[in-house]
């Protein structure tokens, strides 16, 4: 079952492609790694999947729906959530705060609820509190509920953003390098949170340079080099594939160690 | 002892003269218009001195309280009722430009205060009720003056009116193109500024092109004075007519060279030969050590004409009103000074013209 | 040549760097390893002068403590920064120029300094007019080494060089680590890749809450069953 | 009458890019809305005006000692009120700003009222110029347009050929990277603040010469309307100050010599020209707005 | 002072004038401190508040307690339109371009026919109750009633669903949009908001002095009352209520007791003002989160979970 397929699409920024007429499929229910050199493209991709910027051309559909128009904050009430490369976190909030707008998707209540105190908002937010409070036992990070997000360590405010994109229970989540600047202990630990969302129904699309770790992770990967995909499928035939190597891995792995 | 306590002022005489007579005073101490503001509460003060020093009114002592308006109506509002309410001045005077006067005036008339006003020349200041008066003429018969003089003692015939774009500006403005037109005259062109502006090429190389007889600058000294000396520089060789505006001795510092020859129109006169203005001009010299200006004379006669009003009735607050309305004839650095039905002066309207650096008296008339 | 004696760093609340003690010697490369907020950036920051602390750091025996952060440069100690830092609207020749800023020196030594950058690294030479900011992660990683090493430094710290880069620029990065060092220079390099640390470095310390919980040869470091568990992920 | 319009306008435009320089050059380096900078203009002016009447110089002389006395100011300011706010909210220093504003222009209103004084005078005679018979203008106003120039040439050579100029472009683009380059950061704060400071001070005396007029308030207006030059031509570029300066001071001649009857004036015509342009290209003129997510 | 003294008109008016303030500052924090929209413009609110009602009760004789009310809906519209930059404009554009769309409603204040251009709008009526024209202790009522309830739909916005928007919305708005949050309704809607707040002050200004002009409206207003929330502390409804009050009343009570002559300065209110703005350096400097965070300056608090450096779950 389909749950994300792109069509053509490309991005331009200036006189630089950043994307090139990519195109993939991603089936409801599995783990999809995107791999690629440095400045391949991954993140504008995804960014043009949480309509962050619009594809220049090409179309993007999500189920049913065509999203390549749609503004960000339609996508993500579609039920897409995301994290970022480069964390941002409210650093002046608390923990708990900061996943609360997570929700935000899920709620409705407007300015005239809000001023009278409504009945219908009091029953919101507690639900609201019961779903931070439960997704961030789910990361481990519920001690922590009341710091300010700006003094966790890195690690966990990493967590922190994977909580915020979990929280609403969405149907595809995409996570941007949500190891870089882990050591491999602290790999293992989102390894297993990400196969837990997974189980718990969520397609994931994972960007990560930690190859090893994808290999083992995903049910399928697609590569990008210059904005363009050079090659999709399993983990195993990707890796071996020889442009990838060439482009990306590098030839003599063990070597180094 | 009488003659220290008048050199004092009021800095102390508030705990002297408990029974004193207190005139409130409001008007810009701060701000870019503090200047006049500034010498219109010297002038007032002066004018009070010498009356106590004279023994006061019918005997009792007077008081100048000053609130500065920082040149903003809210200012003013609250001001005027603190002179009001906790001092509980017997009459006020507006040494205030016409956006705080005019919220000081509804204020005054509400609460039945009498209150003169100095040198502000809104229209509607007067018009709420019996209690607000004005010392000085309004834009509509200087206007009236202007024309005459320049349409008919002068005989030009194309002008053009660079004017400052407040209430008396385009209230200046709109008189003026009527008036001239009704003697025959013609305005070429108009051109508004705002106070605070310093250049004014762009709007003198519009006037240059229409190359008209007389160029009206309605203006106060400052903006006055960059104008004519732009419009000199620039090669504009009409004759310069300015309003009382420009009746400062800035503005011949200001405009140097480039003033000779300004006419103006104004209701004061330093050269006046009457002894009450050679005792004013001797007397604010030496207590401030500054040039003084038409509001100064503005504000001096103020307190003359409230002093007048309360010998000829009483110090209560009605009186005083009823009494200012019905002035007559007063003499006061200003010329004679009546107050006509609509609470507005009746007053001559003097002609002075810039010669070797020095405004020179030309003539004056009644309008 | 390096001492550091009883560093401490506190963020208004948070006490990131505790009491920490770490020798470089001339001509070592000596890694500082430690999980996600352990202090190592920090540590850095503050032999750089970029923020406050406590403690006693001495270079060749004289206190550096005091010094702003140019003075410390002008002493010969450079740091490639977390997340490179180049001057996005810079050229890559201004960019390395800028490296060499504290040195008085002609501009015939600096074009020669220059070429031996570029043999290090051909790619920079090739975009030497291009804009920083519009280089790609790995090549702007190489910008930074290239652009530290202009001011010829006496020891050079790197923060965690290899992070966010694919795999084939890291390998590169680490080759050229092993390169600069065959030169003589001082390197402290702080990783979280740990293996790859261990591979280049003489010797390391590891640091965990602020602390320095272990120190050791870096191949004996790399059999510990502790430091398997904690950074190499099993 | 055009022309002369035009060329009203390009010297006008330059007195707000002379201003307008020093501002960017500061939001460069500092990332900071310096609202105490129209003061320095004034504090220009005065200094330049207590040189001649009260020490006796000649007019140069009176000017470079404006422009040391500004750019102390100018560095003091910085000291003061800016360095110390690390790390807070912009508008934090914002208000800072202000503060100062307020508190330097009533210590002049204290020591030099608040009114207008004349320019004491020099061996500087204004005279009209005449240009083919199409325009004139005064030899000051040329005086202006070379000035600027010569400033504008002069920056340029500064900033891009000089050791100070690309450090200054380097604590522009990244702070920190730059200390670690071995750059004195306070110190480059500080020259750009002194080269800035005396920009402003440059175009105060020069106004105040050529209007000769000097008054307390007299920055509050062109130091507002730097600010829209400023943004006008993107945030911390020179190029688009130097064009967002031009264009206002053009728009300006034009709209006072053309337009009549508008139900706003000229001063607000600088702002509807900064909302129209700034709603076609959001980062100003010459801005860039690259947002990597 | 006598008791009676303090139902004097004039600490009443001072009283009105400071409520009004706040009301004000309110608005302007919610735009600014709580959606992170900064403004230097908000006079434009207040007035075209004041003028709305003051053209349609003194010109067109609307009933004033109409007219106040048509005046919060006008600003509330507006306050939408003019928020509307803020969709394309970030930070210090966001800044500039509010200074300048305050500077122009200024210019269309003191220009336009519809304000009366520079004679201003002369003779507005006071609101009538039941016949009688509320004025001094009365107006001072009423005008804390407003107050009352303006804090109270603030507290109930800013702590709601909306507020969180906002603080996301401020802090970061790539995030904001990305949680599903339609950052163009909330900031507009923001900005509506907090101009309704100044519209509501406008109206209650205009009844109270009885003129309007242009020179109530100008940049200086809009910086001090800026000033005001800053130093009162942004973000925080009591830091408003701390700020302004505080800044309002100091050169309030040089006029009371009249320090000017007591000491014999020329240009005490120069002074007052180089005061102020010493005050705005000295409270950015040390502490720069506004007055009502004054108490972290010597207590820093300390977090248990912290310190003990329990921090680190990956190790
Ligand atoms: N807003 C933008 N404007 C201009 N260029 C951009 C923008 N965003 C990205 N780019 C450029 O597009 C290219 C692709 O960038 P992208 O961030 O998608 O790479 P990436 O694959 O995520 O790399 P990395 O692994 O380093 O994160 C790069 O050359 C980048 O500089
Ligand atoms: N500017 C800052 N303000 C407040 N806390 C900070 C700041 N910088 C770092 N910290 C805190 O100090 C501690 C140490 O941070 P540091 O950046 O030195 O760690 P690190 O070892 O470099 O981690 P990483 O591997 O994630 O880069 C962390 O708890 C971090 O949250
Ligand atoms: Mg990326
Ligand atoms: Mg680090």
């Amino acid at each position: 079952m389909r749950m994300l397929e792109v069509k053509n699409v490309s991005k331009f920024f200036g006189g630089l492609t950043a994307v090139n007429n990519v195109s993939l499929k991603v089936q409801k229910g599995e783990i999809f790694g995107l791999i690629g050199p440095n400045g391949a493209g991954k993140t504008t991709f995804f960014n043009m999947l949480t309509g962050i910027y619009s594809p220049n051309n090409g179309e993007i559909v999500l189920e049913d729906t065509m999203i390549q128009k749609l503004k960000p904050f339609q996508i993500a009430r579609l039920g897409v959530s995301r994290t970022f490369q480069n964390i941002r976190l409210l650093g002046n909030e608390t923990v708990a705060e900061n996943v609360k707008i997570g929700m935000f998707r899920k709620t409705k209540s407007g300015l005239i609820s809000a001023i009278m105190n409504s009945k219908s908002q009091q029953k919101e937010e507690k639900f609201v509190e019961e779903k931070v409070k439960q997704t961030l036992m789910e990361v481990g990070l519920e001690k922590y509920m009341d710091l300010n997000a700006g003094n966790l360590s890195y690690g966990n405010q990493r967590k922190v953003e994977i909580a915020r994109a979990l929280v609403s229970d969405p149907k595809l989540i995409l996570l941007d390098e949500p190891c870089a600047g882990m050591n491999d202990t602290e790999v293992e630990e989102i390894n297993f949170l990400v196969k837990r969302i997974r189980d718990n129904g969520t397609t994931v699309i994972i960007i990560e340079h930690n190859v090893p770790m994808l290999v083992v992770l995903c049910d399928n990967m697609a590569v990008l080099n210059h904005g363009e995909k050079i090659a999709d499928g399993s983990p195993e035939k990707v890796t071996s594939d020889s442009a990838v190597v060439n482009a990306y891995i590098g030839s003599e792995e063990e070597e180094v160690i | 002892a009488e003659k220290s306590e008048g050199k004092e002022g009021s800095k102390d005489s508030k705990k002297n003269n408990q029974d004193a007579i207190k005139i409130g005073w409001f008007g810009p101490l701060t701000g870019p218009t503090s200047t006049d503001g500034q010498i219109s509460l010297n002038a007032s003060q002066l004018a009070v001195d010498q009356i106590n020093e004279n023994g006061g009114i019918n005997g009792q002592k007077v008081e100048i309280i000053s609130v500065d308006d920082q040149g903003k109506p809210q200012e003013a509002a609250k001001g005027v009722q603190k002179l009001m309410n906790s001092d509980k001045v017997a009459a006020v005077i507006s040494g205030a430009y016409s956006g705080p006067t005019l919220a000081a005036a509804s204020l005054v008339q509400k609460a039945g205060v009498p209150m003169i006003v100095s040198y502000a020349k809104h229209p509607e200041a007067t018009k709420g009720g019996d209690y607000v008066s004005r010392m000085i003429y309004t834009s509509d018969v200087q206007a009236k003056a202007l024309a005459d003089y320049a349409v008919n003692d002068e005989e030009l015939k194309t002008f053009a009116i660079v004017y400052m774009n407040i209430d008396y500006g385009i209230e200046s403005q709109v008189a003026l193109e009527k008036e001239i037109s009704e003697l025959g005259g013609n305005v070429l062109v108009s051109k508004s500024f705002n106070m605070g502006d310093t250049d004014f090429n762009s709007a003198l190389s519009a006037v240059k092109e229409k190359k008209p007889d007389a160029l009206f600058v309605v203006a106060y000294y400052n903006e006055g004075a960059s104008i004519v000396s732009q419009a000199r520089q620039m090669g504009l060789e009409s004759r310069i007519i300015g309003i009382d505006g420009l009746d400062a001795p800035k503005y011949l510092e200001l405009a140097g060279e480039h003033a000779e020859g300004t006419v103006i129109s104004t209701s004061f006169y330093k050269a006046d030969e009457r002894e009450i203005v050679q005792n004013f001009v001797k007397a604010y010299k030496e207590k401030f050590n500054t040039e003084l200006s038409i509001t100064a004379s503005q504000s001096y006669d103020a307190v003359l004409a409230i002093k007048d009003a309360i010998e000829r009735s009483s110090t209560d607050r009605e009186d005083i009103a009823k009494a200012i309305n019905s002035t007559k004839d007063l003499e006061g650095t200003s010329g004679s000074i009546t107050i006509d039905e609509n609470h507005e002066v009746v007053k001559p309207i003097v002609f002075m013209k810039v010669e070797n650096g020095e405004f020179k008296y030309l003539h004056s008339k009644t309008y | 040549m390096l001492t550091i004696k009883n560093l401490n760093v506190f963020y208004n609340q948070i006490h990131a760097v505790k009491d920490l003690n770490l020798e470089l010697n001339k001509g070592e490369i000596v890694t500082l390893m430690g999980s996600n907020g352990a202090g190592k950036s920090s540590s850095l920051n503050a032999i750089s002068g970029l923020i406050k602390f406590s403690g006693s750091i001495l270079f060749n025996g004289d206190e550096i403590n005091k010094l702003s952060p140019d003075q410390i440069v002008k002493k010969g100690i450079v740091m490639v920064p977390e997340g490179r830092r180049i001057f996005p609207k810079l050229t890559v020749l201004e960019n390395l120029l800028l490296g060499a800023y504290t040195r008085n020196v002609t501009n015939n030594i600096k074009a020669k300094e220059l070429e031996e950058i570029f043999e290090l690294f051909p790619r920079l030479e090739e975009r030497k007019r291009q804009l920083g900011g519009t280089m790609s992660g790995g090549e702007q990683q190489m910008l930074a080494i290239g652009r530290a090493l202009m001011g010829k430094p006496k020891v050079l710290m790197l923060d965690e060089p290899s992070m966010g880069l694919a795999p084939i620029v890291v390998k590169d990065i680490y080759e050229t680590i092993k390169k600069i060092k065959g030169q003589g220079l001082t390197i402290l390099l702080v990783e979280q890749n740990a293996k790859k640390a261990l591979s280049v470095a003489d010797r390391a310390y590891v640091i965990e809450n602020g602390q320095i919980k272990y120190h050791d040869e870096a191949r004996n470091l790399l059999e510990q069953d502790v430091i398997q568990k904690a950074y190499l992920g099993g | 009458m055009i022309v002369e319009q035009l060329i009203n306008g390009i010297a006008l435009g330059f007195v707000y890019v002379l201003i307008a320089l020093g501002l960017t050059m500061v939001y460069g380096v500092l990332k900071v809305l310096h609202f105490a900078h129209g003061v320095i203009y004034m504090v220009g002016a005065f200094s330049a005006m207590v040189g001649i009447l009260y020490l006796n110089l000649s007019f140069i002389p009176a000017l470079i000692f404006a422009l040391v006395i500004s750019g102390l100011v100018g560095v003091g300011i910085e000291k003061y009120a800016y360095r110390p706010l690390k790390d807070v909210h912009p508008i934090t220093v914002l208000i800072s700003g202000v503060g100062i504003a307020i508190l330097l222009q009533n210590l002049f209103q204290i020591i030099f009222t608040s009114d207008s004084h004349a320019f004491p005078k020099t061996n500087i005679k204004v005279h009209s110029i005449d240009i083919f018979g199409i325009a004139s203008l005064t030899n000051i106003k040329l005086y202006m347009i070379i000035i600027g120039l010569i400033v504008l040439a002069v920056l340029y050579l500064f900033l891009n050929f000089t050791k100070m100029g690309i450090a200054i472009q380097a604590v522009s683009q990244d702070r920190k990277a730059a200390a670690l380059m071995g750059i004195n950061v306070n110190r480059i704060v500080m020259v750009t603040f002194l080269l800035g400071s005396m920009l402003a001070a440059l175009a105060g005396i020069i106004t105040a010469l050529n209007y000769n007029s000097l008054s307390p308030a007299m920055g509050d207006i062109p130091g507002l309307k730097a600010f829209c030059v400023v943004v006008l031509g993107g945030l911390g570029s020179i190029p688009g100050t130097v064009l967002g300066g031009l264009i206002l001071g053009i728009a300006e001649a034009l709209s006072t010599g053309y337009l009549e009857g508008m139900p706003i004036d000229t001063n607000a015509i600088a702002f509807i020209l900064l909302v129209a342009i700034l709603l076609i290209k959001p980062s100003g003129l010459f801005g860039k707005n690259i947002e990597k997510v | 002072m006598s008791l009676l003294d303090f139902i004097n008109p004039y600490y009443i008016d001072i009283l009105i004038f400071l409520v009004i303030n706040i009301l004000l500052g309110l608005g302007l924090n919610l735009t600014t401190g709580f959606a992170g929209q900064v403004s230097l413009g908000h006079a434009a609110f207040y007035g075209i508040g004041a003028y709305t009602s003051a053209i349609l009760s003194a010109n067109y004789g609307v009933n004033v307690w109409i007219s106040m009310l048509i005046a919060v809906v006008v600003t509330f519209l507006l306050g939408a339109l003019l928020g509307l930059p803020s969709l394309r404009l970030r930070d210090d554009f966001l800044a500039i371009t509010t200074l300048g769309l305050g500077l122009v409603a200024h210019s269309f204040f003191n220009n336009s026919q519809l304000t009366g251009g520079a004679y201003g709008i002369n003779s507005i009526p006071a609101p009538l109750f039941f016949g009688i024209e509320v004025e001094n202790v009365g107006y001072l009522l009423f005008v804390v009633l407003a107050l009352i309830a303006a804090i109270y739909i603030m507290r109930k916005i800013t702590r709601s669903r909306i507020g969180r928007a906002w603080v996301t919305i401020r802090e970061d708005e790539t995030v904001a949009q990305s949680m599903g949050i339609n950052t163009m309704y909330y900031k507009v809607l923001a900005f509506a908001i907090g101009a309704a707040f100044a519209g509501v002050a406008g109206a209650l200004f205009a009844h109270k002095i009885y003129f309007v002009n242009a020179d109530s409206f100008t940049f200086t207003t809009s910086a001090t009352i800026l000033s005001m929330i800053v130093i009162g502390g942004l973000g925080s409804i009591r830091g408003t209520l701390l700020g302004v009050t505080l800044l309002y009343t100091i050169p309030e009570l040089f006029h009371i007791f009249d320090v000017g002559n007591l000491l014999n300065l020329n240009y005490l209110d120069n002074y007052k003002m180089i005061l102020y703005g010493l005050l705005m350096v000295l409270v950015m400097r040390y502490s720069p989160k506004g007055l009502i965070d004054i108490k972290n300056i010597k207590t820093k608090k300390i977090n248990p979970a912290v310190k003990s450096g329990d921090q680190n779950v990956g190790s």
